[in-house]
């Protein structure tokens, strides 16, 4: 539903816009975390067909209904993997940062470039 | 500040770029594979619930890799880290004492969680849910439990061998499959039954339930790993 | 009998021009002198100076390459001279000239230099080595006008061999080279002032400062032989010029009014000029007499 | 066969139980571990095998589903070769990790092996969101062990990492949705032919999986991160993600990037070149190895997309196999084995503090030659692969598009500098503590071994190349292995192995480069005779200078365009090594490797022009049709080699750095090689090559100046291998000038002054070695008087100097001759006046080496010096006989060579019995030295009459009056000798090219420095810099597909 | 009807997500974000993605915020602070 993917695309920038200009790495972790949420709307919502139903054969769709009345399974599926990616992601992006402030007793992003050149 | 405006800047090309994929019109028909799967779906795999199919099934490799990226955050996060001092072990020791509502309350709770989620996991191909949703429900139970009783949570090696076992179970039905039926992860090496039943779907509900271990384990040894304390 | 022969009229040569050489160097001393208000040595002082150190009972040697350095420059002076052809068209005075061409003469002047400096270097005295060091330098430096002027006339006769060129220019005076390409032989006559070490250009000699130049450490018969070897290089030289640029002699006595002739104009403007540092002349060289050299080359 | 995916299903299921299972079974761990990549590995060759042999590519479907449905791996060959890479670089990794790894928790070998499965599913899977799922495990596990470094770069890098892949793979997880939602499908072989792909939709959604691929492919500007990545990780872990990682992902790019319109391909090329250049010319002012070989890395990946692109649009779908294999294949063997290599390195000799000093590496002699070739791999050197990849990228790109060659070579010219800087550096530490060598170092000696055996087997596919080209190396390693025997039997060895060489490639040879080979043998083996006199301090100086002589040699035997370049490249580097054994010689190497690096790639561009543009292997063939372009570009090259003016920095400080014994090979021998090299060329080539404008007059004026000038330098200089040096500049000046004319005189007289500037150099550099080995310094002022002591290096330098001179009757007086008269039949009368002025300006300098050095006072510390050794006086007179015999009978040496020089030329000189004839005049060699003898023994003979009355007197024994001077020195008047030479001149003289390319490379550091900067360390810049890097790419895209 | 419960969860979900970027409070930031995600998972239900909503709930809003709020308990140990 375009809808739901113009908000998918507004939170991905909402999302993008804090992962590039905060300075806490745990509101970057934040803001990308947003982002994936965005993402995921966007998925979905490509796979909705308005006026269908769920793609699990039950009472309400039989077998040989789903082609024309079930939506599409696979950006459900691949939202899936999506989902638990993105908090496998998110969970070693934490980890790094309390990691650099174990090291660094810091938390600011511009404080840990001297890696630079 | 210039910076910022690049960023703004940066920002409004990509809404540019990204203009003509949100715009598209919704589509009322399903395409290739969708179409495929919802006509055949049924009678290739016995699963009532598509979605499961595609995850275990259809797209099994996927969901395999999935399961390697949650065990790769999960050795990452303990790696990362990791220190070499006597205050890795502080999850057995007891810092704080949890509020004695918090604990009255998990012990009463987390059976009725764990039932949920085995009966997730296990019904995973014939109505909503699966392996990664029970899974997590799951670990959530034992989350509960860690918050209520600080170094009471699973054992470690416990955890462990469930991670390892249950991902090696996984590899070992997709080898099977290819032994039996001749294709990596075909999950047609047991009979597919009557669909809608609970055992039916071939080895779907069998991957679920590695699935779902798995996945339980692997988030508790993060949410473990991360409530280590700090000294 | 055909080589004893050669032998015979080479020694008459050599002995003719060296006669000769010794001569002029003479008289134009005198003239110098008269020029400078002084009386100055009698004409045959040369003669005299090789007598004299000629008669030195003893020399002192600095080692071998000290010894060889006198040799070696009059090796050269005798070398330039016998490949040069002296009057054209005589067979005693054509030298050996048919054993090399001009290139071959021009590199033999430098062989004779070049023992030269060597010897003086040996004698370790640093006056010499300083006299060397601008010898050389203003050699490099009045060679380039030179070596422009002679390509210059072997494009002009498409021929490097000196009989050949005499040859071309003996249809009359307007076919001698000063007339048929000025520009060269004026570059080649700048030149020529720097080879004679004539003032301006005898800060190599510098008789006050650095007393004689290279040949300070010499005495006896070794430095007898470096005036020895004036008197023929001053001829091997102004008979060079004399063939290339003004029609050659084709005797004895045009060989003498002619290389006198040449000889007088370094000393004329010798006279006239005060002496040049060695850097001046260097630059001076590379100055006027190039630039004429290069017209000589491009006007063809 | 075994199915493939067995490999990674291994591999996960390992890294699953591995943490496990290691506390109750060590070893069963460790093994199934090293198992799974064995067999992986295992699997991967058989297929591998099985695909070379004609095997038929499959289709892996896990599920038993086909696409759209299912999931679709491919597996043919590519896919087998590129997983055999990261099976073998991951068990390579892993042996060298094995030690870090016993004592640190089991994360790390699971999260390795899982990066290496990962790899795998990116190299099979042909499915969007497949690949995705692959990234997303390659790049977590990547990001987990860059803990493994222990410091918090670790941490910090790998937090921006993750930043910068996690925003990429959101924009290749919306392009594949988005792609899906349009096709239908998420395979890619699908998607390419849906008629949907077309539309701006899917234009913008395979864009943006293509950029997220990019930026994963590190491209610039979007690869700060990567840099940091590289430089904080673990050295081998470093090389896992530049190799192992990196070349799975380009793998992807390579599947995916068909989905853009084809006219876009250029626009990924310009990426590719653009990362190319700017990595490696920010790599220039590193001081960080491993952040070196970041950089380096970077700059490979560039390359990867450059090449892949560009035969993309040239050839469309049909790219030939043999063409891939050798350009992707070698390069890709080379970034894995010895990028793969030189991180190792770094791993194994980093400090307890994680400090790496690269001086240790070269402390040991096996030390010492693994980084050699490990550079010399990476530089593209033959033998190694990627030299053979290098030679037909550049040739198949020069036919269509000569400016991206020059901008190749560009980035080339900029990474092989650097590399040879650390070389330099790395060689530098011989007296460092000695660091045993355990079995990482056998590892890396592997890993540089098998990229030459490698590059041998690459050999087959070029019928255009015959091994004898590689005798060379042969030489070079028989006489590295005998170094330990003594110094003499050894040095036997050395002369045998060139007498063999001789036997291997004269017979091969014809012509003047049968003639020539021979020569340069010979010669060569004469000069080693001098080394006899004493044991050699250094291992490695002997094979490399039978290195030398033979790659100079072998360049006579070539037949073919590719051995010529070959050999060229082989000469390039072994005298660039024999330099930089000199004690301070590493500053003056570089330099030398700059110029002659930059020379060859010049050349490389003209040769692959001219072998594109004719069709032709033969280097008859391809010079005479070579278009004038490329035989500009050539000559140019031999011009860089030869040090003329404006090119000539590198050459004073190159002879006067490289060690004394080393120096007579490289002024008089590898001098030689551009010479034989311009010959080559313009026997060749057509009369009509001269094209837009008189080039063959510009390299005359290039050739007189370079004569004149290098003999005003040498006339500056205080130090004798540096005037020596000039002096050789100049000698060369005069032979490129005559090579020039193109006109039988001339060639002659090249050939002859060539031969003599053999002789004759020869001589005076192991003259000097030996007076500077005698007196310990090379500074002249320093010297005096040594003709008493040294009475026999004197006469040798004398005999040196006349022939130099070309004072008759020596035979540098023929060349001399034969010169100006080619100069003056051409009607190049103004060259002839400077060349004339040069020869003259010689005297000074020549003066000034035997004045200052031989005569004048001695030095009171030179009082007691000896002769040199016998074994240098043998040869040394060898060559004065030499000299002399060819004075006297110069017809001897010169029949030949104008016989030679008639099959290009008709004949313009002839002899009439001993006399030389030319249309200008004559010259009688016999005639006079016979005439030279006699006037010179006539006052001789004088003289020695009066030998009684000579009394000899000490040296300090001077001035009229027989005072001694107090201080001898002051009497030395050998410092700044020529100043007046200098006061009138001098202004000319300046170091103008000096400054000019100082000049040069100073902007290019600051514009490297400029550059670099773009690397600001700050990963929220980094994901900035991606967003941009996408959004101009999208705009340069959109020009060229909609 | 669900285009108005889509509009109002939309508006939620987007002041939730730029109150996260902006807010200087950390905790406040990652309860937010669990909001986003939960309110994502209503709007997965009403695009008949059941799956998805059941696991957006529980990783999406649930464990992720659990995973932010363990990771901010230790660096808050480390002496750091809540706000950034």
């Amino acid at each position: 539903m375009t809808l739901v993917s113009i908000l998918g695309f507004v939170l991905i920038a909402v999302g993008l816009w804090g992962m590039l200009t905060r300075r806490n790495l745990i509101k970057i972790i934040v803001g990308f975390s947003i982002m994936d949420t965005g993402v995921h709307l966007v998925i979905v919502s490509l796979g909705f067909i308005k006026g269908r139903t769920a793609p699990i054969i039950n009472k309400a769709l039989s077998a040989g209904d789903a082609p024309s009345r079930a939506v599409d399974p696979i950006p459900s599926a691949l939202v899936l993997t999506a989902i638990v990616i993105g908090l496998a992601v998110t969970a070693l992006l934490l980890s790094f940062a309390v990691r650099i402030y174990r090291e660094k007793r810091t938390l600011n992003i511009d404080d840990i470039s001297e890696l630079k050149w | 500040m210039i910076k910022r405006s690049l960023i703004v800047l940066l920002l409004i090309v990509t809404a540019y770029i990204l203009y003509p994929l949100a715009i598209l019109p919704p589509q009322d028909n399903l395409g290739n594979a969708a179409a495929a799967i919802t006509a055949d779906g049924v009678t290739d795999l016995g699963a009532a619930n598509l979605v499961t199919s595609v995850i275990v099934s259809y797209r099994g490799l996927d969901t395999l890799g999935e399961v390697t990226v949650l065990f790769l955050a999960t050795a990452g996060v303990g790696f990362v880290l990791f220190r070499k001092r006597k205050s890795d072990t502080a999850d057995t020791e007891v810092p704080r004492q949890a509020s004695e509502f918090l604990q009255t309350g998990a012990i009463f709770l987390w059976p009725y969680i764990v039932i949920l989620g085995i009966f997730i996991i296990f019904h995973g191909h014939i109505s909503p849910g699966g392996g990664f949703q029970g899974g997590v429900i799951l670990a959530m139970a034992f989350l509960l439990i860690m918050l209520a009783f600080p170094g009471k949570a699973l054992p470690e090696g416990f955890r462990h061998a469930m991670e390892s076992l249950s991902g090696l179970a996984y590899v070992g039905i997709a080898i099977a499959g290819l032994a039996i039926a001749g294709d990596f992860l075909n999950t047609r090496i047991l009979p597919t039954g009557q669909t809608g039943s609970l055992i039916s779907a071939g080895a779907i509900p069998l991957i679920s339930v590695a699935i779902g271990i798995k996945v339980g384990a692997e988030m508790v040894t993060i949410l473990a790993h991360l409530r280590k304390e700090e000294a | 009998m055909y080589i004893a022969t050669k032998a015979f009229y080479l020694f008459v040569s050599i002995i003719v021009a060296l006669v000769w050489g010794l001569t002029v160097n003479g008289i134009v001393r005198k003239i110098v002198a008269r020029v400078h208000g002084r009386i100055g040595p009698p004409v045959w002082q040369p003669f005299i100076d090789i007598i004299k150190s000629n008669a030195k009972r003893s020399m002192i040697a600095h080692g071998v390459m000290f010894y060889f350095g006198p040799v070696f420059r009059f090796a050269g002076g005798l070398g330039t001279y016998v490949f040069i052809p002296a009057v054209f068209g005589s067979v005693v005075f054509e030298n050996l000239s048919f054993s090399g061409d001009l290139l071959l003469v021009m590199y033999f002047i430098f062989f004779g230099q070049l023992g030269m400096a060597l010897g003086a270097g040996e004698g370790g005295h640093p006056a010499s080595a300083i006299a060397v060091g601008r010898g050389l330098a203003q050699m490099t430096a009045f060679e380039l006008p030179f070596a422009l002027s002679i390509i210059s006339l072997a494009t002009q006769y498409n021929t490097l061999s000196i009989t050949d060129i005499v040859a071309a220019q003996q249809a009359g005076v307007m076919s001698w080279t000063v007339f048929t390409n000025p520009l060269a032989t004026f570059a080649a006559l700048f030149a020529l002032l720097g080879m004679n070490m004539h003032s301006p250009f005898d800060i190599v000699i510098a008789p006050q400062e650095i007393p004689l130049g290279p040949p300070t450490e010499y005495q006896g018969s070794l430095l007898g032989m470096l005036h020895t070897n004036r008197g023929i290089f001053v001829s091997a030289k102004l008979i060079l010029f004399m063939n290339l640029y003004f029609g050659g002699a084709l005797n004895l006595p045009i060989l003498m009014v002619k290389t006198f002739a040449i000889y007088m104009l370094s000393v004329v403007v010798g006279v006239a000029f005060p002496r040049f540092r060695a850097d001046q002349s260097i630059r001076f060289f590379l100055g006027v007499p190039t630039v004429l050299g290069i017209l000589a080359l491009l006007i063809q | 066969m075994v199915n493939p995916l067995l490999m990674l299903a291994v591999a996960l299921g390992v890294g699953f139980i591995f943490a496990w299972l290691r506390p109750y079974a060590k070893t069963a761990a460790w093994t199934l571990l090293y198992g799974a990549l064995v067999f992986g590995l295992a699997v991967s060759i058989q297929w591998l095998t099985h695909f070379v042999s004609g095997g038929v590519s499959t289709t892996v479907l896990p599920g038993g589903f086909s696409p759209p449905v299912g999931i679709a791996l491919g597996w043919g060959m590519k896919e087998a070769f590129i997983s055999s890479i990261v099976f073998l670089g991951g068990l390579l990794g892993s042996i060298a990790l094995f030690k870090t790894w016993r004592d640190t928790p089991s994360a790390g070998p699971v999260l390795f092996l899982l990066t290496i499965a990962g790899s795998i599913g990116l190299i099979m899977s042909r499915d969007l969101f497949n690949l995705f799922v692959f990234l997303e495990i390659t790049s977590m596990s990547t990001a987990g062990l860059l803990a493994t470094g222990r410091h918090h770069e670790g941490a910090v890098s790998g937090f921006k990492m993750m930043l910068v892949t996690g925003l990429a793979s959101v924009l290749f997880l919306i392009g594949t949705v988005y792609l899906y939602r349009i096709t239908g499908t998420l395979a890619i072989d699908q998607i390419l032919v849906s008629p949907a792909l077309a539309g701006t939709a899917g234009f913008t959604a395979s864009f943006l999986i293509i950029a997220a691929i990019l930026v994963e492919l590190k491209i610039w500007p979007a690869n700060g991160w990567a840099l940091d990545v590289l430089t904080s990780a673990h050295p081998v872990i470093a090389a896992l993600i530049s190799t192992v990682h990196s070349v799975a992902i380009l793998f992807v790019f390579y599947k995916i990037f068909p989905l853009l319109p084809p006219d876009s391909l250029l626009i990924f090329t310009s990426a590719g070149l653009m990362t190319f250049v700017s990595a490696h010319l920010a790599g220039l002012r590193q001081d960080n190895f491993q952040r070196m070989l970041a950089y380096s890395s970077v700059g490979m990946m560039g390359l990867f997309v450059t090449v892949i692109t560009w035969t993309s649009s040239v050839y469309g779908h049909n790219i030939p196999i043999r063409i891939e294999s050798i350009i992707l294949g070698g390069f890709i063997i080379t970034h894995l084995l010895a990028k793969g290599g030189l991180f190792w390195v770094v791993a194994h000799f980093k400090d307890s503090e994680g400090n790496f000093d690269i001086t240790r590496v070269g402390s040991t002699t096996l030390g010492g030659v693994i980084i050699t070739g490990l550079i010399l791999a990476l530089a593209g050197l033959p033998p190694f692969p990627s030299f053979w990849a290098k030679w037909t990228l550049i040739r198949e790109i020069a036919a269509s598009s000569l400016p991206i060659v020059f901008v190749i070579l560009l980035g080339a010219l900029f990474e092989v500098i650097n590399l040879f800087r650390w070389l330099g550096r790395a060689l530098e530490g011989e007296s460092h503590c000695a660091v045993h060598a355990p079995p990482v170092l056998s590892g890396i000696a592997l890993f540089s071994l098998g990229g030459f055996s490698i590059g041998a087997i690459f050999l087959g596919w070029f019928p255009d190349f015959n091994i004898s080209i590689l005798i060379p190396f042969s030489g070079l390693i028989a006489a590295g292995l005998v170094a330990f025997l003594p110094n003499r039997i050894q040095i036997s060895i050395s002369i045998l192995i060139l007498g063999l060489a001789g036997f291997a490639l004269v017979p091969g040879a014809s012509g003047i480069g049968q003639a020539y080979t021979a020569i340069i043998l010979g010669s060569g083996a004469l000069m080693l005779l001098t080394k006899m006199e004493a044991a050699n301090k250094d291992k490695w100086q002997l094979p490399l200078i039978v290195g030398t002589v033979l790659t100079v040699a072998v360049l006579g035997a070539v037949h073919t365009a590719l051995e010529f370049w070959t050999s060229w490249e082989m000469m390039t580097a072994v005298s660039a090594l024999l330099i930089v054994r000199g004690k301070n010689a590493k500053k003056s190497a570089l330099m030398y490797w700059t110029f002659s690096m930059a020379g060859a790639f010049l050349l490389l561009a003209g040769l692959a022009l001219a072998v594109s543009a004719t069709g032709q292997t033969d280097l008859s063939k391809v010079f005479a049709g070579a278009p004038s372009l490329s035989i500009i570009l050539i000559s140019l090259g031999f011009l860089f080699k030869a040090g003329v003016l404006g090119v000539h920095i590198w050459v004073p400080d190159a002879y006067a750095e490289s060690e004394d014994d080393s120096t007579p090979y490289i002024a008089a021998l590898v001098s030689k090689a551009p010479i034989i090299g311009l010959i080559l060329v313009f026997y060749y080539a057509a009369d009509a090559f001269i094209g837009p404008f008189e080039w063959r007059v510009l390299i005359g004026w290039i050739g007189v100046l370079t004569a004149f000038f290098g003999a005003l330098f040498a006339s500056f200089q205080e130090d004798v291998k540096k005037l020596l040096a000039y002096s050789s500049m100049g000698q060369i000046g005069y032979i490129i000038a005559v090579i020039a004319l193109g006109s039988y005189t001339g060639w002659v007289a090249a050939l002859y002054l060539a031969l003599h500037h053999i002789l004759y150099k020869g001589l005076l550099f192991i003259t000097i070695a030996g007076v500077i080995s005698r007196t310990q310094t090379s500074l002249m002022y320093k010297m005096g008087g040594l003709i008493k002591r040294m009475p026999l290096s004197f006469v040798a330098v004398l005999m040196s100097i006349i022939a130099i001179s070309g004072v008759p009757p020596l035979p540098g007086f023929g060349g001399k001759w034969m010169m100006y008269s080619a100069f003056i039949e051409a009607g190049w009368t103004l060259q002839a006046g400077v060349a004339f002025f040069a020869s003259g300006v010689a005297f000074l300098y020549l003066y000034r080496l035997i004045h200052t050095v031989f005569l004048g006072m001695p030095k009171n510390e030179h009082i007691n010096v000896k002769e040199s050794s016998i074994w240098r006086l043998v040869p040394m007179y060898i060559i004065i006989a030499m000299i002399m015999g060819i004075a006297t009978m110069p017809k001897l040496l010169l029949e030949p060579i104008m016989n030679l020089v008639q099959t290009r030329f008709p004949a313009t000189m002839h002899w009439e019995a001993a006399n030389l004839i030319s249309s200008l005049g004559s010259w009688n060699g016999n005639a006079i030295m016979m005439v030279t003898m006699g006037v010179f023994m006539l006052p001789l003979i004088l003289l020695l009459f009066r030998v009684r009355g000579v009394k000899r007197v000490k040296p300090f024994n001077i001035v009229y009056a027989a005072e001694k001077p107090e201080r001898p020195e002051t009497t030395h008047v050998a410092h700044n000798f020529f100043a007046h030479y200098r006061r009138a001149i001098g202004v000319i003289a300046l170091p103008r090219a000096t400054a000019f390319w100082r000049g040069v490379a100073e902007w290019t550091d600051t514009l490297g420095d400029w550059v670099r900067q773009w690397a600001t360390g700050n990963g929220q810049t980094y994901a900035v810099q991606v967003l941009l890097f996408v959004s101009v790419l999208y705009f340069f895209m959109r020009q060229t597909a909609l | 009807m669900i285009i108005f419960l889509l509009i109002f969860l939309g508006i939620i979900m987007l002041v939730a997500a730029i109150f996260a970027v902006m807010t200087k409070e950390l905790i406040a930031a990652i309860l937010a974000t669990g909001l986003i995600g939960l309110m994502a998972s209503v709007i997965f239900i009403v695009l008949a993605a059941p799956d998805v909503a059941m696991t957006e709930a529980a990783i999406g809003s649930g464990l992720t915020m659990v995973v932010f709020l363990l990771a901010l308990r230790r660096i808050r140990q480390l002496g750091g602070s809540d706000n950034d």
